[in-house]
């Protein structure tokens, strides 16, 4: 009965509550268990369960961004770990975290699953943490930023003729002014995209505002299987599909101005007909995903327009009234957010259909997609 | 090249330098203030009650945040140790030594210290132990103000007293 | 329901303290390539790659499965990167397997691997933090005073470390892939071997090396028509569980993770005598001590009983009736990051029939345990020759 | 203040922390021999079973992961793929002045390299103009990224 080979599940799982910090610049008395603490505390409570509950706990954090190996270790404190849970850690986005819970789920021996991620990147060199991701031996020796690897993907967007800095602008703009309705956003503001494009640029072609913030901040998900989630959650935020997908490391080798594996998630996901791996070259599609809301992971803003394309999303969709990354972008957080803010447009109501992607690494190497609906895509039970 | 032998490149040394500002955060704030003051602070849980130290501002059982600050003895028991006989990268003592757990009177957490003036071969579980400081003009908040342990002179505790501990 | 599981294909790196002649995906890829070779696969047969190392400080290489995804053929693919401290070759192997056994994919590649070389491993465990004690003890000062305090409650003679680092050493012997090779360990050598941190001598302690371990997971329908070498090794049962390192009354010597942890093994698998039902175990033992206390937390012995089962020669390949670590173990081999997956990896080798001169005859059952943190993160699971 | 509301934000501690480490890489034979011809002040690409020549070449092919044959010799001149102008250079970085991020690929090669271009200014780059590597002298060259000091635009010297 499985869906081999794709991300659509066979056990209905859904998201049935979330939390977030409020995401700053710096949080300046907190360290990272003390910020994670509140939003467990928050997440449980929303639901009126608590971590005894949980058939299982996944994490996602980098050591890198900590400043300390085994920094998970002391996080798995502001959960209380005791008695002994069923518990994992990926060094990853919080969003792998969810997609490793979700797979757990699918087999019938749990019910439910806590979620969190956290992430202070104002502690460190955050552009240095970044730039060991590279190729050790080719790439790191020299030292580049992710705003440099990120503007050169916007220059081979520019050259190909499809968008240019004042769609970046729009981008930046319109995520800021929808970032005012998000309480937790950290980057919000009413300015034009003709006024934004004033900004000087960091590493040309991006100004300042293409770029995401630095951001402190922890987020929590919980999901709940079948019944136990209608139990729990008037409008519990159905999973239909994940799935998730990387492409080569060497830049070189990519064509940048395209997410195919993106669009190959979101084929994995259900949310697109299948059609070959080779699909997905971006650029304007026919086969569009059609949901009523995407929250995309796009920390710069020519990856949104990226994102968009791979995913042929239309006008009618709306696209990350979070404001997105640009409004907050804490490292291992934003993408977990994502699907928590996509979550929460069925949960209140707003939805019925949405789609949250999260991205790792450089030029959005890694893709992950997760479709959520109010109802169950054709579940059992 | 180089006198017309060259050897094939191999190995390729990268150096690597992340440069952080550290928050030591609430609870572990209010613990170092404590120490620069020469003594000890806990905290407890409000619902195990049991007393944490050094403290990290939550239950690691319960999950909750420790609220109430408790202030604890400037002597504990050696619950268990082992020498050290091992140099290593960052140490900053002369080897042979003894590395201790120690329970502080008031607290149900043993932490990891360091025991000086005794012979190595007469340290053992359940010795009893008191915390040297540095001079008062010294005190800072920081882990160095505690200069060691040594044994107190007390009678050794009873194993049974502090097997839970281990 | 869960689906079925199983092992279709092993390898691994040779091991060494320095392996100067490969880089970090040189190292990955020859463990790969062999669990493919043995599983009679090639890149483009897998679905998605699992990895899995220890902290990023070792190899100053942050997120490194970004950089790895081509060298493993993960392009295109799902790729998940696991990171749960000393056990994390056991967890690694066992978020693969849940991408099976939930069904989502049918041929899962999983990686653990450290290239400890390319650093210090004293150093990058314990990097000295700010606001923190000074460094006290170095890595087996943590875990000496737990085994004294073994030694206290069991009241085991001070020779039985001995014994163990001894015939791990001389299983290691039997492994070519084992970083040791020591030809004429002795239990004088080991004894007289200097006391690092008291009660633990030198040779008690496990080496630090490079290395890597890999496997090819697959669903049933895969495995029943797979041409691999070896005949499938089935999963009967698979855990994981955590508790906090230190919390006020905790266990450290038997900790109630590691208990309970089994307890689920065992349930899975519908074991209620290990001794008896389960034919070879390869568990994590970093410090030789570890072999009597993981006895009694694996119910392998009861409490205060597992120095016996040591002491009579119960454990070894040799004459034992439930030999442990017949690779030689963590004490001749340990790459931190993939040292958890070569126990579950060995344990697959026992059950297909392929470990050479280490393997035990007609093995039906096998464990594979590892374990990470203070004695506080385990994972375990229990293949069998049989479909379950 | 969620803990101690007489704790004020002067009073929570704070101390620079650093991490760092010099790692020794051992290279394997493909980047070796990479490394060794920057020294020798030559480039090599890798050969793929796919056809692609891969630069800086990887012990596999960068798509389909097939182990790779023949080492050729590639470069020194190339075509900018796409390129970002850093007005000021960042720690560590290998110019300390003004220059440009570049993917170039070299002649010969089927994939573009990451390296940095000397230009005057933004409006001397663009995408599709040749460049060529510019060596450091014989004698500092060790078997780095870095032998090549940089790209200048083909002609300029």
């Amino acid at each position: 009965m499985a869906a081999a080979g794709g991300g659509r599940p066979v056990r209905p799982v859904a998201v049935v509550s979330f939390a977030q910090s409020k995401m700053m610049r710096r949080e300046e008395l907190r360290n990272d268990v003390e910020v994670l603490q509140p939003v467990i505390v928050d997440v449980f409570e929303k639901i009126g369960l608590s971590k005894d509950d949980m058939g299982f706990v996944c994490s996602g954090s980098c050591d890198y961004l900590v400043g300390a190996p085994f920094s998970f270790v002391q996080a798995l404190d502001a959960v209380g770990a005791w008695p002994p849970m069923r518990e994992s850690h990926v060094e990853m986005d919080g969003a792998f975290a969810l997609y490793e819970a979700w797979t757990q789920l699918q087999e019938d021996d749990i019910d439910t699953a806590l979620v969190f991620s956290f992430g202070r990147s104002s502690i460190s060199e955050l552009g240095r943490v970044l730039t060991l991701q590279l190729d050790p031996y080719y790439m790191a020796p020299l030292w580049p930023d992710p705003v440099a690897l990120a503007a050169l993907q916007a220059r081979a967007l520019i050259d190909a003729g499809t968008y240019g800095e004042a769609d970046f602008a729009e981008v930046a703009a319109r995520s800021r002014r929808d970032a005012r309705n998000n309480p937790n956003a950290q980057v919000t503001g009413d300015k034009t995209a003709q006024e934004l494009l004033g900004d000087d640029y960091v590493v040309a072609p991006l100004r300042r505002h293409a770029l995401p913030p630095i951001t402190d901040g922890a987020t929590a998900i919980i999901l709940a299987a079948g019944d136990r989630a209608r139990d729990l959650c008037e409008r519990p935020a159905w999973i239909t599909g994940m799935d998730h997908r990387i492409e080569t490391h060497a830049l070189g080798a990519r064509d940048l101005t395209i997410s195919p594996t993106t669009r190959r998630a979101a084929v994995g996901a259900g949310l697109l007909p299948g059609g070959g791996e080779g699909s997905g070259t971006g650029g304007v599609s026919d086969d569009g995903v059609s949901v009523d809301v995407a929250e995309l992971h796009a920390p710069f803003a020519p990856q949104e327009l990226i994102l968009r394309d791979a995913l042929g999303l239309g006008d009618a969709v709306v696209v990350n009234p979070s404001g997105g990354a640009l409004a907050a972008n804490g490292v291992m957080v934003a993408g977990l957010v994502r699907i928590g803010e996509a979550a929460s447009r069925i949960m209140d109501a707003t939805a019925q259909t949405a789609l949250a992607h999260a991205t790792s690494g450089p030029c959005l190497q890694q893709n992950l997609v997760c479709a959520l609906a109010a109802e169950p895509a054709g579940g059992r039970r | 090249m180089y006198g017309g032998v060259s050897e094939p490149v191999t190995m390729l040394a990268t150096p690597i330098r992340i440069e952080y500002e550290f928050t030591a955060g609430l609870a572990q704030s209010r613990y170092l203030k404590g120490i620069a003051e020469g003594r000890f602070l806990g905290q407890r849980c409000p619902k195990c009650e049991k007393v944490y130290v050094p403290p990290r501002g939550s239950c690691p059982t319960d999950g909750v945040p420790t609220t109430d600050e408790v202030v604890l003895g400037n002597n504990g028991i050696v619950t268990t140790y082992c020498v050290v006989n091992v140099p290593f990268q960052g140490q900053s003592i002369e080897i042979p030594y003894i590395c201790a757990q120690i329970l502080l009177d008031g607290a149900n957490i043993a932490f990891m210290g360091l025991i000086q003036e005794i012979p190595t071969a007469e340290i053992r579980m359940g010795m009893r132990v008191e915390a040297v400081w540095v001079d008062k003009k010294e005190l800072g908040p920081t882990m160095a103000s505690v200069k060691y342990f040594r044994p107190s002179g007390e009678p050794d505790a009873a194993y049974e007293t502090f097997s839970e501990y281990l | 329901m869960a689906q079925r599981t199983a092992v279709i294909g092993v390898g691994q790196t040779y091991h060494k303290a320095k392996r100067e002649d490969v880089s970090i995906a040189g190292l990955v890829r020859e463990a790969a390539v062999r669990a493919l070779e043995d599983a009679q696969m090639d890149w483009s047969d897998i679905d998605a790659v699992v990895i899995g190392k220890a902290p990023d400080m070792f190899e100053g290489v942050v997120m490194p499965e970004l950089y790895l995804a081509p060298a493993l053929g993960a392009v295109g693919k799902p790729m998940i990167r696991v990171h749960t401290a000393g056990s994390v070759g056991g967890s690694t192997a066992l978020v693969a397997a849940h991408l099976v056994s939930s069904g989502t994919h049918e041929r899962v590649l999983t990686v653990a691997f450290e290239k400890q070389s390319d650093s210090d491993a004293m150093w990058a465990l314990s990097i000295p933090q700010p606001f923190s004690a000074p460094l006290l003890a170095g890595a087996g000062g943590y875990f000496a005073p737990i085994i004294r305090a073994y030694m206290r409650r069991s009241g085991a003679p001070d020779h039985i470390g001995i014994l163990v680092a001894v015939k791990d050493r001389k299983q290691a012997l039997k492994n070519p892939y084992a970083h040791l090779h020591i030809e004429d360990i002795s239990f004088e050598m080991v004894r007289d071997s200097i006391m690092l941190w008291d009660p633990v001598r030198y040779l008690e302690t496990c080496p630090s090396s490079d290395g890597a371990a890999a496997m090819v997971l697959a669903s049933e329908s895969v495995a029943d028509s797979a041409s691999a070498s070896y005949p499938p090794a089935w999963i009967h049962g698979m855990a994981m569980r955590s508790e906090p390192t230190m919390f006020a009354g905790r266990d450290q010597v038997n900790p109630r993770a590691a208990r309970e942890c089994a307890a689920d093994v065992y349930d899975q698998a519908g074991i209620t005598e290990p001794r008896r039902e389960i034919d070879v175990a390869e568990v994590y033992v970093p410090f030789s001590w570890y072999e009597p206390m993981w006895l009694e937390s694996l119910g392998f012995a009861a409490e205060g009983e597992g120095w016996k089962l040591t002491d009579s020669g119960a454990t070894a390949l040799d004459g034992g009736d439930i030999p442990w670590n017949c690779s030689g173990g963590v004490l001749s081999t340990n790459p931190i990051g993939a040292s958890g997956m070569l126990r579950f990896l060995e344990a697959a080798m026992q059950v297909r029939g392929q470990a050479g001169d280490h393997q035990v005859e007609t093995v039906r059952r096998a464990l594979g345990q590892a374990y990470g943190g203070g004695s506080q993160f385990f994972a375990m699971w229990v293949l069998g020759a049989d479909k379950p | 203040m969620f803990y101690f509301p007489a704790m004020a934000e002067s009073e929570v501690l704070r101390s620079p922390h650093v991490i760092e480490y010099t790692y020794t890489r051992s290279t394997g034979p493909v980047i070796g021999a990479f490394l060794t011809g920057l020294r020798d002040g030559t480039i090599l690409g890798a050969t793929s079973p796919s056809g692609r020549v891969v630069v800086p070449p990887t012990e596999y092919d960068p798509i389909t992961s097939e182990e790779v044959g023949e080492l050729v010799e590639v470069g020194p001149a190339g075509v900018v793929t796409t390129w970002a102008w850093a007005s000021v250079p960042q720690k560590d970085q290998p110019l300390d002045r003004p220059f440009a991020w570049a993917l170039v690929q070299l002649d010969g090669a089927d994939t573009a390299m990451l390296h940095v271009v000397d230009a005057p200014g933004p409006d001397a780059m663009r995408s599709g103009m040749r460049v060529t590597a510019r060596w450091r002298p014989a004698a500092e060259r060790i078997g780095h990224m870095l032998d090549i000091e940089c790209f200048v635009a083909e002609g300029s010297g």
